[in-house]
């Protein structure tokens, strides 16, 4: 395959960054090797390797993009763009044999960037956030080896190698969420997590062992790789070759790991739990890493969902309706929360469910661009409600009761946050807005009416929910923290506070100093990382500004893979890729039609298959902006009222003063509206919903899911017990028991008494005589 | 009729080998020696005996050792009444060195006791000399004769401790019922001489060789039992645990060992000279008495806290493993194997049984107590004792590369190579059997490593000489044999009796 | 299988050199402890010296072929011979069973267990070091079956000797058990050598003609071996003595009991019954394959009903070995790829999981997960190091024992020709379901024992039984257990990064193993 | 010659002999039951000598009856060992080791 890179070369302009990218993780991997080796020495406690890892990383990503993007550029309007795919033989066995290497192309360049980015202002803004950390090392050796195993399944040319990233993850996750494990509540989270996707990936290994074998042979002979090869599923997918059976199995085995690890319903009760790790691991894991893990994985095989999933073919499928449900569930249960950060979590799942709605709908581009544009706000925002919680409120993420009016003490944190929650609303022309709108769009687009209902009616319950929570933050008085109080309820409410001042801090008093005197801006560590997300937030958008026309489709340039027939098998094989099919030009609609996807190629393959693409039209977006400022304008006065307003200070006022009786009547009319707002609104239809949904949250599902793990140890309890003491182990000695007890039953035999010994001989004598003669004559 | 008694009368004495006879000869020539220097022996120096009788033995082994070499073939005596072959070398070469052991393991014990120090000796050598001549012995009047000879010393060897009940009970229960057993065996001879006018084992071969009327059947199955008996197969075994229990530890040592292989010799001898041709009835009761001997000595034996008692199980169930390839002596080519088999078992379990007995004897010289508790922590102050102790067991187990594990081995490869069904059931049977055997033996594995010493008194044991003389040859008979099986098996392939079946 | 005799006394060496040391020891009075200590680590090492050497000379493009083939008369009567040779199924774990004494024995310098007599201890270890290393060379039936049972007794004594509250219990168990196993093994045996036409008991013959043995009675024989060999895997339903054995055991004797002598009986499996049956094993093979899923939950179930944490790790093995079982029970060298993979992994990880165990007890004196917490905080690099045992042990990739995992449940699609596929995918569901048992009950533990405050009174209380222990300070990793436990971390993860290490060598040797059926 | 009627003495005396062995407490009874049973197979040698017109029949009772004299003497001695520790002779009371 090395070769096989090499050819490509010729066709199409590559360079030393892509073709060398597979150094990418491994600079991380060996910042944690240094780490974990010299950390401890070093003047920075060993974050410095971890930091400039992830520049490093960032760098050559960078530029790997860059070279990528000369790459397309370079290549003819509808040629396909062979990805740069160099592979190595890792281990063969019986006859198989598997490689490791990389499989660079948008798609894993635009997460591969992403991923770089925010992690190296995480790990910056985490330099301040955990300073005097008794773990500080650990932290950041756990933080680098996290982004290197995400890193590494981004590239990953196979499942396997997949696999290795994706668990690697998993073990991250566990050690970083359970970071401050001497509070049970922590480590608890932290087995949740780990656990819940462990669960998942049974689907992993059961997906992959399927797509395996059923493709090896396919693949082995048209390609020349194995059945774990991206590039071969892929282009196996879609050749018609497979059984529709066993695609359709594959695909739903691997998405059922999608939806533990994206944290998607009925399996994402371990994410808002998982908030108890530090807040800038819930920014990496819940921004740009770990969740959109599962989102990458169908985006990354595609075909096999498309094929498997029968995307286009139906008006519904798996992939939409888990996205669709999750969008609602995970909105609602946003309502309800007062932890600033499960708000912020709730929100995550949501959009993630918008991602995968997206792909089930064949809204491919956009769904990647949501990965790419919710990074940054998302992170934004995790990082803010940290900063506030780091200087304005005293360690606690309560809303209700630590913060409030904390605009004029943290003046950037504020505004960074109030960009982000725009953008995440999809307000335009903020970066949000080009991507969810987009899915939005293509969803409806692709026939998808019903889901496109849900993704607006999700995008009005994010700008309220978001509103909110900003409201509750920022606006209305300082409450507890906020307002410079030092009230230990405070803290007890939240577990790992306390852990964190006892074991986490040497700088303990200085934070007692912090709450004395009272909130105020985080330092530069903290505030630049968010000033730069912000900034992004804002722009990000503009990389694939449909409403603008064409050349602004960038994205949809470099990263979408093109839907054609390239080369004949063996051409493909020798990774020659050649432009066979010619393709009409686009239509009005974006929509030319090649044999990819819609039915399989007479000669060639097709590694990618045929995507419609919404054309814009100002209408809808109006219509969906519309949408959202209804909601932040509803909850905005509903918060008001809520939160703030204290009507009845102003009663007994008015009854001393006539001169405002009209006043009075005013306030009177408002006060209705407030009984309005409340009692009906509020009270009569949010509220009930919201918190339904959350006790259902709360004791069904999440009751399932622990349930489950209660009752397997009370089985397990039983079985031991029972079967294996009892029975089984039983049997064992029971046998030794019957044979003990034939010895003590044959003993009375032995009587001492040689009148019997002799009766006994004779006896036997007698009756062997007897038997044998009646035998043998 | 009177005729044929005075055609007898023109008598020519019959051609003698006195180099075969050799053996016997010495044997008898040293017990009149004992008998006489006894008489002139001062009390303090009777210890000479021991060395005497010691010596008598050795020295009718030399030409035991002559005979093997020199490649005369068979000699027949007395128109082959009385056959010197492999066979009858290989088992007087054991009888022999098993006899010297059991010397040496009796010399202190005899010194020590204040009972006749000279009949021990005569007698000893008096039964060993039976031994000697049951293996040659191919008459039913000479093997008869041999075995009283072997036999009624013995019965008054068990009694020795005269003034100790047990002794006396010993003695009594193992006369009675050894006689009884010989008299019902006598009674099945009679009927044999009846049906084939002849005491000669090989014209019994082929008279038998027609139809099995009722009486040839009734007559084999006696004889086989007098045998029985002697081997102390189930049901037959009844004297054994008593005698063995009661009898002094030193001639249970005896009686466990030799007397039981010549048992083995005699019965192995009748079944492949005397009847093979009446296979179907002695083999399913071959099968029968295995099945039983190894089992029920096996889970009664699990139940003793008498060391000694536990051993006299032990060996009735190791007994049953000799029988075992019996069952299928005459299963088309397995006889050789089958005597293979069974002539190795008796040279391992012969080393293996006497050291355990020597071990036994040490430590109750200074724990005085039969009981196996009093074994306990006897690794802590006496580790070789201990490890010696571990070995004999382990070979008993039959647990390679111990010598036990090989006479196992050959005895399965035998059953198997019969290639029946029978073969196999009674094979799986062995096997499971040989598992419940480690119970007991693990179990006083267990007291001498695993528990504390009983009485907390750690003196180290003092071993007289010729106790560890004894144990030093056993000890590396067993593991010699255990690691180069070669030995004992090749002696076993030796071993081939002059025109019998597999001969 | 064409034969490589060159250098053939090198094996020999290998095996019987602890038997050296032995004699030596033999003649060093008791009380000089340090010196015998010293004799039987310079003998361990020497004789992993001469394993080396074996690596180095091995020739890995002929991995497949019998390599140092030495072959004389040993007895001649019953038709065995001194048949030892090595291939590239062997090797790893003759290798392994090497490297193992060693760290053991350093482990000892400083760990004698009560009542001590470290000279008797590692007598019996050293003797195990034969029993293990020969039952891998054997190449004649009656050699394998007098090296099989070699281990028997020291390790009984090692067990009952050395062994926890419970020991002569256990170590009863644990020799009836296996013994039971290996008599009818020894049946077996026979059989298929009397069915061969009682030639001869050299493997590579009887592989050549087993096949031609009538199919009922290969299944018969095979019943024979599979008892003898489960037993010792151990597979469920024979798997009981395992814990009481694990538990009671000193730590020495659990991590030889998990490293090596489990392996045994897979490795019989490989080695002897599979090859020279081939119908019989695929007769067999469902069955097997239902046993070790059944194990594979049976063994997670157990660990999550644990209240102590060496038990947890046994009844852990119970569960690995069950994978290692499936994937021999597809008969496909991919499955057995994995397996063989599987026991060497669950080798190195379970006898440092065993290490890690003894050494928790020896600090705290207790196992009781309940009493045990925030050992990160106490004794963090022990802590860490368990952390990642576990984390191995559940099958992390890019750790050792993924490789015996995944591959073998992949293997499980497509089993060999013959074997229902249906029946195998429900087989790989339900074990791939295992692997989240696994980390279920591997991260319970640790999120109890390694996580949370230390409880001060768990030790100090249970110090009162063990007067003098009382107040002795909790001490991180020492230098005696570092030396002896790096080489196995190491080794954990180089086998997970590079696994073609393993599979190069295994690889071409399981080939020619299954050339008698085909697979 | 009617040789059956010293056959069926034989037989006869034979199971006499066995009853007295199985039947008796006294030790010197069972001796001599033990005696019988000798002399029944003495009497049937002799009748198959006689009827065979071989001469083996009449050594062999010749052989038996000597041993059987040895035995009766070991016998007795040891009775009368047993009679001088516990004055009884009763053989069912000897039964110190069962079991």
């Amino acid at each position: 395959m090395v070769a096989a890179s090499e050819v490509a070369a010729e066709a199409l302009k590559s360079g030393w960054f892509l073709e060398n990218a597979w150094i990418i993780p491994i600079i991380p991997a060996v910042a944690f090797a240094l780490i974990i080796f010299f950390g401890k020495r070093m003047p920075m406690k060993g974050s410095e390797f971890g930091v400039l890892s992830m520049l490093a990383s960032l760098v050559l990503a960078a530029g790997a993009g860059y070279q990528w993007i000369q790459r397309v550029n370079a290549a003819g309007e509808e040629q396909y763009i062979d990805p740069v795919i160099r592979s190595w033989t890792w281990w063969d066995s019986g006859g198989f044999s598997f490689t490791i290497g990389q499989h660079i192309d948008g798609l894993s360049l635009t997460v591969l960037v992403v991923v770089a980015f925010i992690s190296s202002l995480v790990q910056i803004y985490s330099l301040e956030y955990l300073r005097g950390d008794r773990r500080y090392t650990h932290f950041f050796a756990a933080l680098t080896l996290f982004s290197a195993g995400m890193m590494n399944m981004v590239i990953a040319d196979n499942m396997i190698q997949l696999i290795l990233g994706w668990e690697i993850m998993g073990l991250c996750s566990f050690m970083l969420i359970g970071h401050w494990w001497e509070d049970g509540a922590n480590s608890r989270a932290a087995l949740k997590a780990f656990f819940t996707t462990r669960t998942g990936d049974i689907g992993l290994l059961v997906g992959t062992s399927i797509l395996f074998f059923s493709a090896n042979s396919w693949t082995q002979e048209h390609l020349g790789v194995s059945g774990f090869s991206i590039r071969g599923l892929s282009a196996w997918a879609l050749s018609g070759n497979p059984s529709s059976t066993a695609i359709t199995m594959g695909a739903v085995a691997l998405f059922v790991a999608c939806i533990g690890k994206s944290g998607q319903f009925p399996l994402h009760t371990w994410l808002p739990d998982a908030m108890a790790g530090p807040t800038p691991v819930s920014s990496l894991l819940h921004s740009s890493t770990m969740v959109v893990a599962g989102v990458f994985l169908v985006a990354r095989i595609y075909p096999v969902f498309f094929e498997g999933m029968n995307v286009y073919g139906t008006s519904m499928n798996m992939i939409t309706l888990i996205g669709g449900i999750t969008i609602v569930i995970a909105a609602a249960l946003a309502f309800v929360q007062n932890d600033i950060k499960k708000v912020l979590a709730y929100s995550t799942v949501s959009q993630l469910g918008y991602m995968m709605m997206g792909l089930g709908a064949g809204a491919w581009l956009p769904a990647v661009f949501h990965i790419f544009t919710h990074a940054f706000f998302k992170a934004c925002l995790f990082l803010g409600a940290g900063s506030v919680s780091h200087s304005g409120s005293h360690h606690s993420f309560d809303m209700k009761k630590d913060m409030g009016g904390l605009r004029k003490y943290m003046p950037i944190t504020f505004a960074t946050w109030v960009i982000s929650t725009l953008a995440l609303c999809g307000v335009f022309p903020l970066s949000g807005f080009f991507s969810k709108d987009e899915i939005i769009d293509n969803v409806g687009y692709a026939g998808y009416n019903a889901f496109m209902i849900v993704g607006l009616v999700g995008a009005f319950m994010t700008a309220a929910y978001m509103t909110r929570a900003t409201y509750l933050t920022f606006f209305g008085t300082p409450r507890g923290a906020a307002a410079g109080e030092h009230h230990d309820d405070g803290h007890d409410a939240h577990g790992h506070d306390d852990d964190h001042d006892e074991h986490g801090h040497d700088e303990h008093d200085s934070h007692d100093a912090h709450a004395s005197h009272g909130p105020h801006e985080s330092n530069a560590l903290i505030t630049v990382p968010l000033i730069i997300l912000a900034t992004l937030a804002i722009g990000a958008g503009l990389l694939n500004a449909v409403p603008f026309g064409e050349r602004w489709e960038n994205m949809k340039k470099w990263v979408e893979p093109r839907g054609v027939v390239v080369g004949d098998a063996d051409h493909a094989a020798a990774g020659h890729s050649k432009y066979v099919v010619p393709v009409a030009a686009l239509q009005a609609e974006g929509h030319y039609d090649s044999p990819c996807g819609k039915e399989t190629p007479e000669a060639g393959v097709c590694y990618a298959p045929q995507l419609k693409h919404a054309p814009f039209k100002w209408s809808k977006a109006a219509l969906s902006m519309a949408i959202v400022f209804a909601g932040i304008i509803l909850s905005w006065l509903v918060s008001v009222q809520l939160y703030t307003k204290k009507a009845g200070a102003l009663v007994g006022l008015t009854k001393r003063n006539k001169l405002l009786a009209g006043g009075y009547a005013f306030l009177v009319n408002k006060y209705y509206l407030d009984a309005l707002y409340e009692k009906v609104i509020v009270h009569g239809i949010a509220h009930p919903i919201a918190r339904g949904a959350y006790w259902i949250n709360q004791n069904i599902i999440d009751g399932i899911v622990n349930a489950f793990g209660i009752v397997t140890r009370k089985v397990a309890g039983w079985v031991y017990r029972n079967v294996d003491q009892r029975v089984v182990d039983g049997a064992v000695n029971g046998s030794g028991a019957v044979a003990r007890g034939t010895g003590g039953a044959l003993r009375p035999v032995q009587s001492g008494k040689v009148n019997q010994y002799g009766a006994l001989l004779f006896a036997a004598a007698a009756v062997a005589g007897l038997v044998l003669i009646i035998i043998n004559t | 009729m009177l005729s044929s008694l005075f055609a007898a009368t023109d008598w020519t004495a019959p051609a003698i080998d006195y180099h075969g006879l050799a053996p016997e000869i010495v044997l008898a020539a040293g017990i009149c020696v004992v008998l006489l220097v006894d008489l002139f022996l001062a009390e303090r120096s009777k210890w000479l005996l021991a060395s005497l009788t010691g010596f008598t033995l050795l020295g009718a082994f030399i030409p035991v050792l002559t005979l093997a070499l020199d490649d005369a073939g068979v000699r027949s005596m007395f128109d082959g009444r009385y056959v010197i072959d492999d066979f009858s070398l290989i088992m007087k070469g054991l009888f022999l060195l098993v006899g010297y052991v059991v010397v040496l393991l009796s010399t202190t014990y005899i010194e020590e006791g204040d009972y006749y120090k000279g009949e021990y000796w005569v007698l000893m050598l008096t039964s060993i000399t039976g031994m000697v001549m049951m293996t040659s012995s191919r008459d039913l009047i000479s093997m008869f004769v041999a075995l009283e000879f072997l036999s009624i010393p013995a019965y008054m060897l068990a009694a020795w401790r005269k003034r100790d009940l047990k002794s006396n009970e010993a003695g009594v229960k193992y006369f009675l019922l050894g006689v009884f057993a010989s008299a019902v065996m006598l009674y099945g001879m009679s009927l044999l001489y009846g049906v084939t006018n002849s005491t000669m084992l090989t014209d019994l071969a082929t008279e038998i060789a027609g139809d099995l009327t009722a009486v040839r059947v009734l007559a084999v199955v006696f004889l086989v039992i007098g045998f029985a008996f002697k081997v102390s197969a189930v049901p037959f075994h009844t004297w054994a645990p008593d005698t063995y229990e009661g009898a002094p530890t030193p001639v249970t040592a005896f009686l466990s060992v030799a007397s039981k292989a010549a048992g083995f010799v005699a019965l192995v001898t009748v079944l492949y000279v005397a009847v093979p041709a009446a296979a179907d009835v002695w083999q399913p009761l071959m099968w029968v008495l295995a099945a039983l001997t190894m089992t029920v000595g096996n889970v009664i034996a699990l139940r003793q806290t008498n060391i000694v008692r536990m051993l006299a199980y032990s060996s009735i169930s190791q007994g049953g493993f000799i029988l075992m390839p019996l069952a299928v002596a005459a299963e088309g080519d397995a006889s050789s194997a089958v005597l293979r088999s069974v002539v190795t078992y008796l040279i391992v379990y012969a080393a293996t049984s006497l050291g355990m007995f020597a071990i036994v004897l040490t430590v109750s010289r200074k724990t005085r107590s039969g009981e196996i508790s009093s074994f306990g922590g006897l690794f802590s102050y006496a580790p070789a004792l201990a490890a010696l102790t571990t070995i004999f067991l382990g070979s008993l187990a039959g647990i390679p590369p111990l010598g036990g594990w090989i006479g196992k081995f050959a005895a399965f490869q035998a059953v198997l190579d019969s290639g029946t069904g029978w073969g196999y059931a009674i094979a799986v049977i062995g096997a499971v059997n040989s598992v419940i055997a480690f119970g007991y033996y693990g179990n006083v594995m267990r007291e001498i490593w695993m528990r504390p010493v009983p009485d907390g008194d750690t003196t180290p044991i003092k071993t007289p000489a010729p106790l560890v003389l004894a144990l030093a040859i056993t000890g590396v008979a067993t593991l010699a044999l255990g690691v180069l099986p070669g030995v004992a098996l090749h002696f076993g392939d030796l071993a081939t009796f002059a025109g019998a079946i597999g001969g | 299988m064409d034969q490589l005799r060159d250098a053939n006394w090198v094996l020999s060496v290998g095996t019987f050199l602890p038997l050296a040391g032995v004699l030596v020891m033999l003649f060093i009075p008791k009380a000089e402890e340090q010196l015998n200590k010293a004799v039987a680590l310079i003998t361990a090492v020497a004789t992993l010296g001469v394993g080396v050497y074996t690596l180095t000379q091995f020739d890995y493009d002929r991995a497949g072929d019998m390599q140092f083939v030495a072959e004389t008369n040993w007895i001649s009567v019953i038709k065995s011979t001194y048949f030892i040779g090595i291939d590239g199924i062997s090797l790893p774990l003759y290798f392994l069973s090497m490297v193992i004494t060693v760290l053991v024995m350093i482990y000892s310098w400083n760990h004698i267990p009560s009542p001590g007599n470290p000279k008797a201890f590692l007598i019996l270890m050293l003797i195990l070091q034969t029993g293990m290393a020969g039952t891998f060379i054997a190449q004649d039936l009656v050699l394998f079956f007098v090296f099989f049972e070699l281990v028997l007794l020291p390790m009984y004594f090692m067990i009952g000797v050395w062994g926890g509250e419970n020991r002569q219990y256990a170590s009863l168990k644990f020799f009836l058990y296996t013994m039971f196993g290996s008599a009818l093994m020894l049946v077996a045996f026979l059989a298929l050598f009397f069915k061969t036409g009682a030639e001869s008991f050299a493997i590579p013959y009887l592989v050549e003609n087993g096949g031609a043995i009538a199919k009922n009675t290969q299944v018969w024989i095979f019943a024979g071996m599979f008892i003898g060999f489960a037993v010792k895997v151990p597979m469920f339903p024979f798997h009981t003595w395992l814990p009481d054995a694990h538990t009671q055991a000193p730590t020495q004797g659990s991590v030889i009991l998990a490293a090596i002598l489990l392996k045994l009986g897979t490795y019989g499996f490989v080695r002897i019954a599979i090859p020279t049956l081939p119908d019989a094993a695929l007769e067999w093979a469902p069955w097997i394959g239902l046993l070790a899923v059944i194990g594979i939950i049976y063994g997670a179930l157990g660990c999550l009903a644990q209240t102590d944490m060496k038990r947890l790790i046994a009844f852990s093995s119970v569960a690995h070995m069950g994978f290692v079982m499936l994937g021999i029970s597809t008969l496909t060298s991919f499955g057995i790829n994995a397996a063989v993979f599987g026991m060497v992994a669950h080798g190195l990880i379970t006898g440092m999981l065993f290490f890690i165990a003894g050494s928790v007890k020896e600090r705290y004196h207790t196992l009781e997960i309940a009493k045990l917490s925030g050992l990160l905080k106490q004794i963090p690099k022990m802590g860490w190091i368990l952390g990642f045992c576990a984390m191995a042990s559940l099958g992390l990739p890019g750790l050792a024992g993924f490789w015996g995992e995944f591959p073998a449940i992949l293997s499980a699609y497509n089993p060999a020709e013959g074997l229902s596929e249906e029946l195998y995918r429900v087989y790989m569901v339900v074990a791939a379901m295992g692997t989240v048992l696994a980390a279920a009950y591997l991260l319970w533990l640790y999120q109890r024992t390694a996580f949370g405050e230390p409880k001060g009174d768990a030790h100090g209380h249970d110090a009162h039984g063990h007067t003098g222990h009382g107040d002795e300070e909790i001490h991180d990793v020492t230098m005696a257990e570092w030396i002896s436990w790096t080489p196995l971390l190491v080794a954990i993860v180089l086998f997970g990064v590079v696994p073609n290490l393993l599979f190069k060598v295994i690889d071409p040797a399981v080939t020619s193993v299954l050339a008698s059926i085909g697979g | 010659m009617l040789i059956n009627q010293f056959l069926l003495l034989g037989a006869v005396l034979f199971c006499i002999g066995v009853y007295g062995v199985i039947a008796r407490r006294n030790a010197v009874m069972v001796l001599m039951s033990i005696e019988l049973i000798l002399n029944s197979v003495n009497i049937n040698l002799l009748a198959f000598a006689l009827r065979n017109g071989s001469v083996d029949g009449h050594i062999f009772a010749l052989y038996i009856i000597a041993v059987a004299a040895a035995e009766v003497g070991v016998g007795l001695a040891l009775v009368l060992l047993v009679y001088r520790n516990r004055r009884s002779i009763a053989v069912d009371e000897l039964s110190e080791m069962k079991g």
